[in-house]
Formats: structure tokens, C-alpha cells, sequence
């Protein structure tokens, strides 16, 4: 029977074996059982590794070795633009004034925390085209829940109780219609036309006075520009409700169009798509929220404001806000790496960046266009989704084509979402491959399409070269084996 | 203009244009109705990376850094040491430029670390199961609350006074979702009194938290707790520092249903308050209303044993509205850096570091309280590593006044309390020193002998 | 006592001594007389892991780096940009954790490094082979002249006046190895006139060592010298800057046998002047004198192509006393930071920052030869990016004067010959912004017209 | 034909791609032909890469993955003590205050690393029992050079122009004699006895008025300790001669033996062996010499010295010094990082590092004394030698019983040094290696040990698990390609 490829670090080693050496205390030492509580005092040690520092570099060297990632390989995982994470700003985030600082310090303290708070506040407003920015929200979910929540304040505000409903398109990301449910609101869904695009029809029979807000993904998570954003704003607000701004997909829209302009009342951006802060194997991310004029006032607390002097300060007397999402100011980390990103680009360089997103999506779907099945002929942003379903009638489904791209170095894109396509493969190829990459993945997609005609068992039994071959997810499910234990 | 992130050559936008079959970039935009695409964003100039450096190296000098000063500031962020394997190892490209492992036959790496994570905080916490992880310790104690709504079907929760106010604010913020009702008990006070517990319990209670150590640093003697609180029907949320866990007993050992809190005093930078990492652990029975993502073992086509993400169906992207949680994206490295740290520690090292900060916490509070107008605020209370010191003069005075020393002295409790203005929380650490200890002596020496006649600042330039 | 980097117990070294079947470590020594093992070394006490980060932050905070002032210091150290990402992928364990790639099966990381770097420098040089890399540049320079020695058969080495001092000290020091004689041309003067270098050549001259551009910035048009040097049956070694072999002709170009010199201002941190990282190139004819390692092609068993340490024969390991050189570890790790930096700079990059600093250092000139008693040292000759300011007071006067105010002036010359007390050696780069010429001008205007009447200091504090 | 498993970067890319930014020069900008000889002038551009920073990044990671290295796995390679280079060295070495430092700034911002320097010379000098030390060789053989140029210098200063010949062992390193020869001397070859030691009876037919010194590896490259090393010294200063300590075996004796109680007058210590500075791949190293009365006067200049005061000063007035034998003060970064390991050891940290050394050496030496040829019974210091001479005769010599190691993750020991052993296998654990690391080594020695005689095949076609099969050496010789060109 084959062994975990590297043991499971904890039970490893020896008693008396340590990883790093803690100073003395050089104090008075009584036993801690006179200080504290008999009844909470620990009995058992936790079962811990106890390993020198070379065995546990050894350990997480070799696990790293496992993982696909940018740095290594094209990794177009659709909807969670996997642009290249710059190392100036691993760099910058790591200053000793940037990593060593504590929220309590005194605000005189923190004036270059502040003042790169601040600044990036007013930069995605600019961006956004949108009056006030909240960088609390600890990723996209946690700045749909804020929105939303603001959303629901600003009803309750005007003492419009009846507003029960958020309209979400079919093809929404999963956070949409969840968020909407944890706030506490009936979740109603929004059919898509045959263009992949909200049907207006059906959106205006479910507009009314209990609907507080439409939350929208634009270009919608087909990689489609919702071209009839205009009117679907005006249905919208007529009708009372707010229109929320899902800023997952902002990558193909950056510094050429504003949500603002299109008539989002609230956004949230996502800082470790859109704005290159890395995504560290499942995070940590950033949302920030930006709102128009009406729901100003109900911004989480506090917001970095800047005083005549030019001082920064952290202003928390905002009577309406909605409270806290997040304890103290969200992921400054991210704030740093995404300050740096945008200093990197200014506002030509972002459209550049948007404009190279588009073109790189629309070069690889002309050239798959004819292996594989194209659910939308027109033009794509930044994303595209095809289907395997020719394949799938062949014996091979998109699970299968994606573990046969692995076998060419490239991490399989987004699968079986949206789910309103059948074997969805969601394609984000982003602005920073170059063309020699695209042109390498279409001849890797075409050399995959041939050989589920010619040979269907190499697609099948795929992949062939990782060190792990097909896992069972299934019995994962069935018998959960979720820690180590002594 | 030039970039060094952006590759294509105009001969490259070129012949993709040409292979597309369009004349032009804004061929491919001119579905976009025309008046969103005349956009002018007043933002910097682009910037060449020296100048990016140059930039961020002066603000981060505008800062004054905790390693630049004596720092006892605590209240629920960790100045704690972090070994320098700890971000060698973490910021491997491998592990910060991957996504979350969808596809486990290529991220076998992280989702190992992922298991190892789980399987430490169910170690620390004495609980069966533990998610990948949380956004930080606010709002694991959130979705604790909501959990526990969700699992008794009950609408109120009792918050005791021992939990961080910002715990319990953001808990206020996700309860407007399901219109949860909060009792707080007692007000801003830190004495967890199990008996005064017991008696706010109501049949409509769905879960008591409790912090350990208090956010005012007490250990309370919570023996009876659980019992009470399982006896009215209630589930026991307990929100615990995995520092102190080095030496306290595991909550799942008396009682806790939940263990959640902030891990990032493992191996995390302060970084004002962000990125950190929660932690969110349960027993066996309330699993499947876990929120966030788990690691599972399983098995690949060749019988070999591995990882994989499992028990998706909870999660978002395939239960949609009925999903216990929202979480997608979370804080993956930051519970790799307190992993690798968890293991670099092993028992013994976390032991130390919690022994030797509680020692070096209550050695400093036995000579500040000798001098004039000092004492503990709650005398009678066990604590760790942190302590109030009620002073002569105000908090935010002496706090004032030991920054050109160099002395971070605490938090004035006024800052979450208005009328707590003469009460300042001390965090002592493995990074105060002797030094530091005796700089924060003398400085409070100087200001509180000096209260007699001189205003303190005087005193200072005597 | 526990150590982080040793991993026996008690436990495991007695089962160690017991395999063995000895009774003690003792035991295992006991062959090496008594007297030599009663040893008491006066070092430090073992310091945990946060106290050595503590010491060596105060030690480092005791420096004044050049990131806290504008520095004007070349002089053969170069004062350039690191690109974030050279250090953060060189720094990988893969890379710096291995050694010298005797097996090269588990080591082509290594070695294709090594065969770009070789490239890239034979690319900027113009030669048709480069070795893995040398000391520094001193001993690059010293290990030419051995070479030239033994190619020619000849004993003595004409070193000319633009030699960095310090790399023909280090020829000297060398030289009493084999008793080569060094005529140095002219003495303490960067001028390199082609006709007086080829008067000096004789027929026992073995090389003529030129450095372009001179220690002292100067770019002297060499045209016709090679010439003169093969005709005196002489080799014709050349001292390089690869940061100017941007914007300067290859010398392979214009008759250089041998290209030697410092690339450690392609991507190295100055670090008090070491590690950093010497090249060597030759013709095709010499190969087999070259010293120290060189990476070749070759092909696998199945014929993929692959790379090899190759002509072996020629070192130490194995030709022994009749190897061309005794090095053996060299400067790898600095080797690779140069390459990576390389591949980021390009073509255009590194043209840029040639091409940046010198129209920098031209502008400065110009504006600190209008202040009184201020004039170029050589104002006939061409410079690139550094010049000599002849001062109407001490050099080393005013460069502590300008310390004050955060400006390294740059190098006085009596630091390499005494009696050249008035002039200053400025080097300026692509990190010197138009903030840090401001604060030069201002600085030395202040420090010069005050000498009219106060001494400098006086003037300083007016 | 397949191709290399990565493309040479050289001409990889596209004109106008930028992998760094570079700030404009914001000056007046006359063309660079107005300033410098139009001779001087390149005319054709350098064919560097032109890549974006994603793909530079990409082609290093993927580089550096083809690599084994200590931090991967075992690397028992003899005589190199491929110890674990701990982490806060690298941290410490990277500091502003000590990374952005230039050696000709003004000793008054420079009194932090001065001090750094005089405190390890002083150290240093304690750990040898020596006098005087100089921090400024670069590596092991450059450090050989230097006391070899000092001791030449010596005989001079005494008018003793006789001493032409400098004695080696037959065992010692290469870096030994190809010193000696290129310091001008004539190399005279010191048999070994059967012991594998210096036969003192042929040593002292060699030791004359001509011998200006002995060169001596103490353990000597068998990894024997020179027992009669006493009688050795006494003999050498009878003839007149002086003693030189090559320190690359160090590891062995450090804090329990010292060179200067052995009577050496002059040692090279290896700071990336010793140490634990890294190897970097080949380098850099750092070799500082430390020498007793008789030299002092000729180490290299400058010497960092402490005046009364505490202050700490560049000292070049030393009359006698043979002068600079490198530009600057030596490898500063790597005297940091020493720094710090000697400050995490302290004297008892640094006798267990050679206790714990000596007693893995011995742990392998006795359970491979059976399968394979050992040519010294006696024990072993920190490395010992054994031979492939009997799976030589079976076919499976000890080239290609360190290629089928590398299949069971372990770097090949030294093979085929010293040469007075046939099919030599030099092995050096060292002291920060595991016990279970070690069992795993001999398991599969072992392993490979029965494998020779059942399956010699497996052994003949080694390596099998990595990306590159076995590589034709002869061939890179024949037609060396020994650059890319365009
Ligand atoms: C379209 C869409 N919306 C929202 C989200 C949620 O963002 P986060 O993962 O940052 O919580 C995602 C994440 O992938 C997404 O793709
Ligand atoms: C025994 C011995 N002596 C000398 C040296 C030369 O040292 P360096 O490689 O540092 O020049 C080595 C190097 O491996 C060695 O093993």
C-alpha cells in the first residue's frame, strides 16, 4: 500500500527536539499553578510537532514542491483573475513601519498607515466613479455581506419595511444569493436570455416595492457585457430598489468603464483579483466597499479621513453606520500591496491592463471556437465559458479535460460554473500571460480535443504526471477524515 | 509608456487582433454602450519600481514601529516573536501565488497544510473538527453566534463581558442578517461570574460566549459553566487565544461546543490589524453546520492517501441561498504562517512562550502597583499575560506621556470604555525584555511620582 | 541547553553510542591526545533566536546605510537598483541551499544558471567564452595577469594608471607567487594615452591591463591600442563595468584578449564590499588556461540536451599542482543575482540605467564646476557616470561637512594617494534622483563659498 | 529528439518587453555620442531576454525546482559539511543597515559592522587558539593562498631564501598543492601509513632546510584524526619550517580540539562549511586565516581593529603585510551570518555541534561496515571514507552507486576523493541531521548494496526518478558548447 507522499508533520519527531529556542523569562519565577485557577490549568500537552528547524523547513519545502501556482505555470482559473503578483509589493508590505504596527498605536503614530489608507480610499472612488470607499471587508463575500447589510439600513432608514427581496441572476457566484440569505432576505431569482444577458422581461416582472436590490456581476460571470445596464439601473431604481455591484469580474472593465456611470449605488472589489494581491493558496483577500451618496451615511466605522492640517485620522462618529464588520480596519496588508499596484500602473496602465485582459480572452476563444462547443458567439471581456459537452458525448467530460491539462503544466480553468451551462469551463487568461503562453494553451486544448477522439483513455484516466493520480472525493465525503489524531 | 507586468508588444496586440478578426481594440468594446467608455481617472502616474520603493519606504518611515519602542499593547493583537523560517518558508511562491485547491491533484501541498492547521487547532482547542480558516477572530465569533442560531433554532445570544468589544460589535453587525438579539453581561466588566451567567440564560438563549483570558486578561474559574449553559438548552461558545491554550486547559475538555478565535499572534505580522486569521473548531455532531472550507483525507486512483477538500455541500458555491456561510475566499496563509510557527513551537516552545510572557506579566504588575496611585483594577482576578492598572491620573495622559520615551505603555481603556478613563490594559510578551520592563517602570515612575506637583509632562524635562 | 539546529536527544545519542558500541562520545575521541581536548572557548552564552535578531538589529541600526542619506560612492562598489523580484526568486532554498553541481542529474537548476550567466556576459563583452564567475574583481584581474603570464611564457604585467588601486594591490599580492613584475602606467593618473602605453610595452611584457571606464570615470577612445599590444606580443586584458557595457562598445570588439571586472552592480547588495561577484572571459584559444569553473552542453541517456560542469581537467580537483588556479567555491549565488537582474534589465533596461546615470552625472558636473575654486580634474577627458571635482578645499573636509546633512559627498582621493587632497571622486546612478543632486549642490555651495571668510563648519551652523 | 526541460532565457521574449521599469533620468538629455568617443560607443545591443517580470520569475522557479539542496533532503556530500544554513543568518544578512553599506564610507556610519568584524576575529581567534585573524580571504583555497604568501614572506623577512618546497599529503584536497604551486613553490607528495596518517618516517626524510611548510587537513580528508600530530609539529619547527592548518575539516574538532594547541601557525577556516553560511550553488564562501606570533605581522591589510575608547578602525599600518588579496574587507555578508551562528551556539553549543557531528559519522560508518569496503577500522571523526570496490567487481561501480542514491532522495556522498582510496565514497552527515534522517541513508545503502547483487541493472541505469537521465560527460568535453548564441 503506497504512504502519503510526506508524513503528516504532527506525532513527528522526538521530546527535547525544538524548532526555536525561547528566551528566558529572567524573572521571578513562581509556578503558574499559584497564579491561575486550578480547573484551567492544561493537563495535556497539545500533540505538536517536535522537530529541529531543518526537519520542519524540510516538511513545508516538499509540500510546496506539490502545488501548481502563477509563479510556475499559466493558471486561467476562470472568475478569480489569477494575474501575476508583482514582488515589489511583497516587498513593501514587509517593511519593518508597514508589518510591525498595532491598530491601538496612537493615530500620530500611524500617519504613513493613514495616509496610504487614505489615499487608496480616494483611488477607488476614482476607479469606481463612486463618492465614498470602506477597506474593512476582508474579501469579495465579506464586502457583498456589508453592501448588503447597508442596503437593508437604508430601507429600514426610510422605514420601508416591506423591501423582504434580493433579485440575483441565475448566474450569479454562489457568495451572491448566500449573502443575500445570511442578511436576512428572501433570494429571488433572475432568468438569463439566450445572449447569456439578464433577461429584462423577466427582471421587470419581478421588480417591486419588495425588492430592495438587484446584485449584479458586470460583465456577468459568462465573461458577457450586461449591455443593457443602462435600463436595467433605471427598472431598478424606479422601482425603488438599489443596484449592488459585484466586483469580481472588474479585471475586464478596469480604468475603461465606472460602475459609478452605469448606475451602481454600491461595490464591492476584490483586492486579490483585480488589484494583484496575492491569493495564498485560499487567501487572504480584501473587499472593499464603494457606495454612491445614498448609502454613504451607513458605511461601516471607522473610515480614514484627513483633516486641514493634511493629518490623518480614523473617523468613527458616523451615526447611521451600519457598525463593524471586521475588527479594526481590514487587511491593511492588502491595502499596501494594492497602493503599490496601482502606483505601478497609474490610470493608462490600468486601462492597458483591462483593454490586455479582454484581447487575450477573445484571442483564445477564436481559436477554440471550433473544437469546442461556444454556448455565446459574440465577443467575450476578460473571460470566457465553452462546454465540454461534445467532448462529454465522447466519454470525456470538462472534470476529465481539465485533469488532462494539468498532464501540459496548465492548472485546469474554473469548472461546472455557471451553472447554467452544461460542462462549464470557465477561461480567465488574465493581462500578464503573454502570447507565447495563450498560443501554447490553444495547442494544448486542440492536442486534448484529438485525443478524445483518437485516444479517450489518456484523457480519462488523466493526470499522468502528478505525483498524486485521480483523487477519490467521494469517500472524502462519505468517511470524513478531517484531522490528525495521536 | 512601458510596463513590466503587461507583455504584449504592439506587433503582439497586432497579429491577436488579426487572429480575433477584428480591426481594433475598441472593436471588441463597442457593445459597451459609448458614453461608459469616455472615462479619465484622476489617479498618480504610473511609477517605475524604484520609485514605488522609494515611495512606501518613506511612509512606512512615517510610521513608528513597534520594534522601534517598549510596546505593551495587547487587546486581542499579539506582539509576539516570529521565527525567521516562519515567512522564509510561508512566502514560497508555491503557496502565496496558488488559489484555493480545487483541484487537489495539483495542490496537494496546500492541502496538507490545510489538514495540519485543522488537526493543531483541534489539538489546542480539545475539539473534534476545525475549519481552513476564518477572516480573523471578530468574525469567527460572528458566525460562531449565527451557528448557534442555526443549530438551536433559538434567536438570542448571551455575550459576556470577557468578550473583546469589537468581537462583539461585529456580532451585532452579522446578527442584523438574521435579526439575532444580543444580551451583554455584565456591561464592560471582564468578571465572568458563573452564577450570574446561569441566571441571564432564557430558553430563548442559543449560545453564552465567553472569552478566556478576558479581554482585560483575567482567567476565571468557568468549572460549572458548560453544565449550566447545556442544562438550558444552550450551546457554550468559548473564544480563546491559542497562545494561552500553551498552558490552559482545552476548552472541549470542559464543555465548550465551540472554540473560535484569532490565531495570528502565531506567527503573524500585527500589520495594523490585517490580514489575520481565525480560527472556528466544533465538536463532531454540528459539522455539517461548520461554515467555511475543510481539508478531508482521502485516497487517489492508485490507493495512495491524500488530501481534498470534502463536505463542499455546506459551502456557497454549491448550496447557494442555504449555505451555513457566505466565506469563499479566507485567510489560507495567514493559518500556513501559524502552522509552520505551531510546528516550529511544538508543546514546549508554546508552553515557554506562554509561561514566560504570564511570569514576566505578573512580575512587572507587582512593581507597578508599589507605586503611588497604582492598582489592579480587578485585584482579585487571575490573569495571563495581561492586566488592567488603574492609575492616579488619566490613562491617555500617561500614555501621552511615555511616547518620547520610547514606551508604548498599554491601551487606556477609554478608548473602548468613555468611563474607564484612568484604567490602562498592559500586555506583557516573550519581546519585553528586561529593558522594556524597566523602561515602562521608570517612565510611569516619572509621570505618577511627578502627578504630586508638576504636571507630568514638567516632570519629564526636570 | 536546547539548540534549534541540533536535533539529538539524550535518548537518541545514547541508541546512537550503543549501535556504534561504545560507551561514551568519549570513547570515539579518547585516540586524540588528552591535552588537546581540555578546551574552554570565552565566547558569548548561547543566545535564543529573538535575541540574536535583537543584537544584530542594533548593530545594524549603528550603521548609517545608504537608503537614509543620498550617496555619491562608487569607486569600483556600485550604488544601483535591486529589482524586488532578483532577490525574492535567488533566495529560493533550491538555489542557495546547494553547492558546487558535481551531480549534475539533480542539479541543472544550477547549472543553466550558471551556462546564462557565462552567456551573458560573453554578450556583453563580446568574448567567445566566460567562466562561472571569480572572487570580486580584484582577483579576477589578478588571475588574468597569471594567465597572461602563463599563455605568454612572459614574467612582467603593464598595469595602466586606470586600474582600480585597490585591483592592482591585489595583482601585487598575487604576483609573489610566480615573481611577476608589475610596471604600473603612469602612476596615479587615470589618463590612458594609447602611444605612452605602447612606448612602455617591452618584450617581457606579458599583458598591458586597462580599465574602462578608469577608476576615475574617464572613457579614454582605446582605438589602435590593441593593435600595439599584439604587435609587442603582448596580451591586451580589459577591466569592464557591465552595468556601461550598456551604452559601451564589447571590447571583444576592439582587440581584448581577456574581459575581466565586478558585476556586483547587476543586482547585488554593496554589503561593505563582499560577497560580489568577479567574471573572466577570453578567446576561444585560451580556453584551456581559464581558470575556475565553467558549465558546458551535453545530452542525457536519452538524449535530451542538458548541462554539465565541463574541462574539469583544467582545475584544482583534479590537475592538482599544475591547475590553472587553486579556487574552487566561488561566487555562484552572486552570479545568479546578476543573471536574474540581467534578464529583468534586457537589452533596453540596462541602456537605460547606463544611459540614466551618465546624462545625471554630465548635469551634476555642470552645476558644481560653476561654483567658486570648482573644476573638473580632467576636463579633457570623456566620463560616463563618474568624475573628479577638484575642490578648493580638502576633500575629506568637505565630505564630513555634507555628512551632517545626509549626503555622502563621495570618495576623497587621498583614501587611495595622499597627496591628492583636493579632489573628489562622484559617481552617480540611476538611485541618485533629482532630490539627491539638490541636496549635493546645496551641500557643497554651502561648504565652498563659506571658505571665503568662516571655516566650513562655522558656515554650516550660520 | 526532445528538448531541454526549460529554454535558455537568452533570446527568449519580444522587443519592448520589460521586466523592471527604470526611472527616467529627469535631466537635460544630450545623446551619449556628444559625450564619449564615437569609437567607445556600443553599436550593437547586448541579446539579453526581453521578457516581462512573470516570466523571468517563472523560468528561475522552474530552474531552481531541477535542483536537490539541504533544505530539500539529505546531502551527505564529504569535506563540504552541508550543515542546515539557519534562517535568522539570511534575515540578519539582509538588514538595510548591513546589506546597504559601502566599504568606503566614513568609519563613523560604519561602527556596527566594524564591530561585527573585531568581535568574530576575536572569536575566531578563541575558537583556533590563535592570535591574530584577518576576515578577508573569500574563500577556503584563497585563505590557503593568503598563509601560504605570508609564510613565504616570513622565510624572506628571515633572509632564508633555501625554502623552496611545501610538503602535502597525498591524501589532501587539490586546492592544496595547485596553492602552494601557484604561491611559486615546489609541491614534495607526504605519504600515508596504513593507518591512512601521515607516515612520519617519510615525512621526516623529506623534512629539510629547503621545507618552508607542511600543509595538514587535521582530520585529514579519510576523516582520521592525525594522532601523531604532536611529533608532527615538533619536527616541522625543528626543521625551520612552519605549520598550515586547512580548516575545511573543522567541523570536526570545533570547540573541543584547537589548531593553535596543535602547534599549526596558520589556519584557513571555511565560514560556508564550518559555519553554515550557505553554499550557495558554488558560493560564496569566506575563508578568514587566523595565525599565531610568527605570522601576525604579515596578515593582509586592513585589520579591524578597537582603540581605547570602544571605537572601532580600519588598521593598514602594518608594515610587514604581504598586502591586499582582495579588493575591500572579504565577504562581509558571510561574516554576519557566522556571526549570528556562533552567537546561537555559544562554546558548549559549538562542542555538541562536533560531538554530535563525530557521532553521526560513526552511527553510519558502523552499520555500512558490512556491505561495503572500509580501508580504516579504526573510528572515524566527522566524515569517513569507504569504498565501491566490491559492487565495482559485481558491475556497479561508485559513479553509479551515488546516481541510484539520488532515486531515494539523497544527494550522492563525495565520490572518488581522496584518491588514495579506490572508488572512494566520502561521507559527511553532519551534526544537523536527524537519526531517523540518517537510518534512511543507511536502509538505503543498503537497499542499493542488494540491488548490486540482485538487480545490478536498476543500479547500471540510475538515475530513474529524475527529470534528466544520466548525462554524457566525455561528450561536453569533446565539443564544449560553452555559451548561447543568438
Ligand atoms: C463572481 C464572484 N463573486 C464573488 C466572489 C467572492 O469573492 P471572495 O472569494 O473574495 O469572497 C467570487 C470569488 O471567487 C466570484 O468569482
Ligand atoms: C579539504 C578541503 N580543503 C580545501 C577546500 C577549499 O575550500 P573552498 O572551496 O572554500 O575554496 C575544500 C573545499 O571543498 C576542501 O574540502
Amino acid at each position: 500500500m503506497p504512504e502519503l507522499l510526506e508524513p503528516v508533520i504532527l506525532g513527528q519527531g522526538a521530546p527535547g527536539r525544538r524548532g526555536v529556542v525561547i528566551p528566558e523569562a529572567a524573572v521571578p519565577a513562581p509556578p503558574l499553578s499559584a497564579v491561575l485557577p486550578a480547573a484551567m490549568l492544561r493537563r495535556e500537552a497539545p500533540a505538536l510537532p517536535q522537530q529541529s528547524e531543518l526537519e520542519i523547513v524540510r516538511h513545508y519545502l516538499r509540500l510546496s514542491q506539490l502545488n501548481h501556482a502563477i509563479d510556475k505555470g499559466f493558471y486561467p482559473l476562470g472568475s478569480c483573475t489569477m494575474k501575476y503578483n508583482p514582488k515589489v509589493n511583497e516587498w513593501a508590505a514587509r517593511l519593518d513601519g508597514l508589518a510591525n504596527i498595532h491598530p491601538y498605536q496612537p493615530e500620530s503614530q500611524l500617519q504613513g498607515a493613514l495616509e496610504i489608507m487614505y489615499d487608496l480610499q480616494q483611488w477607488l472612488c476614482a476607479i469606481t466613479g463612486l463618492e465614498r470607499c470602506s477597506l474593512q471587508p476582508a474579501a469579495g463575500a465579506h464586502g457583498e455581506l456589508t453592501g448588503i447589510l447597508m442596503i437593508k439600513a437604508y430601507h429600514q432608514h426610510r422605514g420601508d419595511a416591506r423591501r423582504t427581496r434580493v433579485l440575483v441572476p441565475d448566474s450569479a457566484h454562489g457568495t451572491n444569493p448566500a449573502t443575500a440569505a445570511v442578511a436576512g432576505f428572501e433570494v429571488v431569482t433572475v432568468a438569463s436570455d439566450s445572449r447569456g444577458l439578464v433577461d429584462l422581461a423577466d427582471l421587470k416582472t419581478k421588480l417591486d416595492d419588495r425588492v430592495a436590490a438587484l446584485m449584479l456581476t458586470n460583465p456577468n460571470t459568462l465573461g458577457l457585457f450586461e449591455e443593457d445596464i443602462l435600463e436595467i439601473q433605471e427598472a431598478v431604481h424606479a422601482a425603488g430598489g438599489l443596484l449592488y455591484y459585484d466586483g469580481a469580474n472588474f479585471n475586464a472593465i478596469l480604468g475603461t468603464v465606472r460602475p459609478g456611470d452605469m448606475g451602481f449605488d454600491v461595490v464591492h472589489l476584490n483586492l486579490h483579483k483585480t488589484f494583484s494581491t496575492p491569493h495564498g493558496g485560499g487567501g487572504p483577500g480584501s473587499g472593499p466597499v464603494v457606495v454612491g451618496k445614498a448609502l454613504e451615511p451607513f458605511l461601516p466605522v471607522p473610515i480614514v479621513a484627513r483633516d486641514a492640517s493634511g493629518n490623518y485620522r480614523l473617523d468613527a462618529d458616523r451615526p447611521l453606520t451600519i457598525g463593524r464588520v471586521k475588527a479594526f480596519f481590514g487587511n491593511f496588508g492588502m491595502h499596501v500591496r494594492a497602493y503599490a499596484y496601482i502606483l505601478a500602473h497609474g490610470a493608462d496602465g490600468l486601462a492597458q491592463v483591462s483593454r490586455d485582459a479582454v484581447l487575450n480572452a477573445n484571442y483564445l476563444k477564436a481559436q477554440l471556437k471550433e473544437p469546442f462547443e461556444m454556448p455565446h458567439a459574440q465577443p467575450c471581456m476578460h473571460e470566457f465559458v465553452m462546454s465540454g459537452s461534445r467532448q462529454k458525448a465522447k466519454g470525456c467530460n470538462t472534470l476529465l479535460l481539465g485533469k488532462r491539462l494539468i498532464d501540459y503544466g496548465i492548472h485546469p480553468p474554473t469548472i461546472y460554473f455557471p451553472l447554467i451551462v452544461p460542462e462549464a469551463m470557465m477561461i480567465e487568461p488574465t493581462e500578464t500571460e503573454s502570447k507565447e503562453t495563450l498560443d501554447r494553451f490553444v495547442s494544448a486544448m486542440r492536442s486534448i480535443a484529438r485525443e478524445v477522439e483518437e485516444t479517450p483513455a489518456v484523457v480519462q484516466q488523466a493526470p499522468h504526471t502528478t505525483p498524486i493520480k485521480r483523487v477519490d472525493e467521494v469517500l472524502a465525503a462519505r468517511k470524513p477524515v478531517l484531522r490528525w489524531r495521536a | 509608456m512601458t510596463y513590466a507586468y503587461l507583455p504584449h508588444t504592439p506587433a503582439d496586440r497586432a497579429a491577436m487582433l488579426d487572429t480575433i478578426g477584428v480591426p481594433s481594440m475598441d472593436a471588441l468594446l463597442d457593445h459597451i454602450p459609448k458614453a461608459l467608455r469616455e472615462v479619465r481617472l484622476d489617479l498618480p502616474r504610473p511609477h517605475a519600481e524604484a520609485e514605488i520603493q522609494q515611495r512606501l519606504a518613506r511612509l512606512a518611515a512615517r510610521n513608528v514601529s513597534t520594534s522601534q519602542q517598549a510596546s505593551f499593547l495587547g487587546a486581542g493583537v499579539g506582539h509576539r516573536y516570529r521565527p525567521a523560517a516562519v515567512d522564509q518558508v510561508a512566502s514560497r511562491s508555491e503557496f502565496y501565488t496558488a488559489y484555493t485547491p480545487y483541484q487537489p491533484e495539483v495542490s496537494q501541498g496546500t492541502l496538507q497544510a490545510i489538514f495540519e492547521f485543522q488537526s493543531m487547532i483541534c489539538e489546542l482547542t480539545g475539539m473534534d473538527v476545525a475549519n481552513a480558516s476564518m477572516y480573523d477572530g471578530s468574525t469567527a465569533v460572528a458566525e460562531a453566534a449565527l451557528m448557534a442560531v442555526r443549530v438551536t433554532g433559538r434567536p438570542r445570544v448571551l455575550v459576556c463581558g470577557s468578550v473583546h468589544p469589537e468581537y462583539e460589535a461585529v456580532t451585532r453587525t452579522y446578527g442584523q442578517g438574521p435579526g439575532l438579539r444580543i444580551d451583554s453581561l455584565p456591561a464592560r466588566s471582564d468578571l465572568t461570574d458563573v452564577a450570574a451567567a446561569t441566571a441571564a440564560l432564557t430558553p430563548d438563549t442559543a449560545a453564552l460566549i465567553v472569552q478566556v483570558p478576558g479581554v482585560l486578561g483575567t482567567v476565571a474559574d468557568l468549572s460549572g459553566l458548560a453544565e449550566a449553559v447545556h442544562a438550558a438548552g444552550a450551546l457554550l461558545v468559548v473564544v480563546a487565544d491559542p497562545v494561552a491554550l500553551g498552558v490552559l486547559e482545552a476548552p472541549g475538555r470542559w464543555g465548550a461546543d465551540l472554540v473560535v478565535g484569532e490565531a495570528q499572534g502565531l506567527g503573524n505580522a500585527m500589520s495594523l490589524g490585517g490580514p489575520h486569521v481565525g480560527f472556528m473548531s466544533c465538536r463532531e455532531a454540528h459539522i455539517r453546520q461548520l461554515p467555511g472550507r475543510i481539508c478531508g483525507m482521502s485516497v487517489d486512483a492508485e490507493g495512495r492517501p491524500c488530501f481534498t477538500l470534502t463536505l463542499q455541500t455546506r459551502e456557497q458555491h454549491i448550496r447557494r441561498e442555504k449555505a451555513a456561510s457566505n466565506i469563499c475566499t479566507n485567510q489560507a496563509l495567514n493559518a500556513l504562517f501559524a502552522t509552520i510557527h505551531l510546528a516550529l513551537l511544538g508543546p514546549e516552545g508554546l508552553r515557554e512562550v506562554a509561561t514566560t510572557s504570564a511570569l514576566r506579566a505578573h512580575h512587572l504588575a507587582e512593581r507597578l502597583i508599589a507605586l503611588p496611585g497604582c492598582r489592579l483594577a480587578n485585584p482579585d482576578s487571575a490573569f495571563l499575560n495581561e492586566f488592567v492598572l488603574t492609575l492616579p491620573i488619566p490613562a491617555a495622559t500617561v500614555r501621552d506621556a511615555l511616547l518620547p520615551m520610547g514606551v508604548l505603555a498599554g491601551l487606556p481603556l477609554d478608548t473602548w470604555w468613555p468611563e474607564r478613563t484612568h484604567d490602562l490594559l498592559i500586555a506583557v510578551t516573550e519581546m519585553n525584555g528586561a529593558e522594556d520592563l524597566e523602561a515602562l517602570v521608570s517612565g510611569l515612575t516619572a509621570v505618577v511620582t511627578a502627578q504630586g506637583g508638576q504636571r507630568p509632562q514638567e516632570a519629564l524635562h526636570a
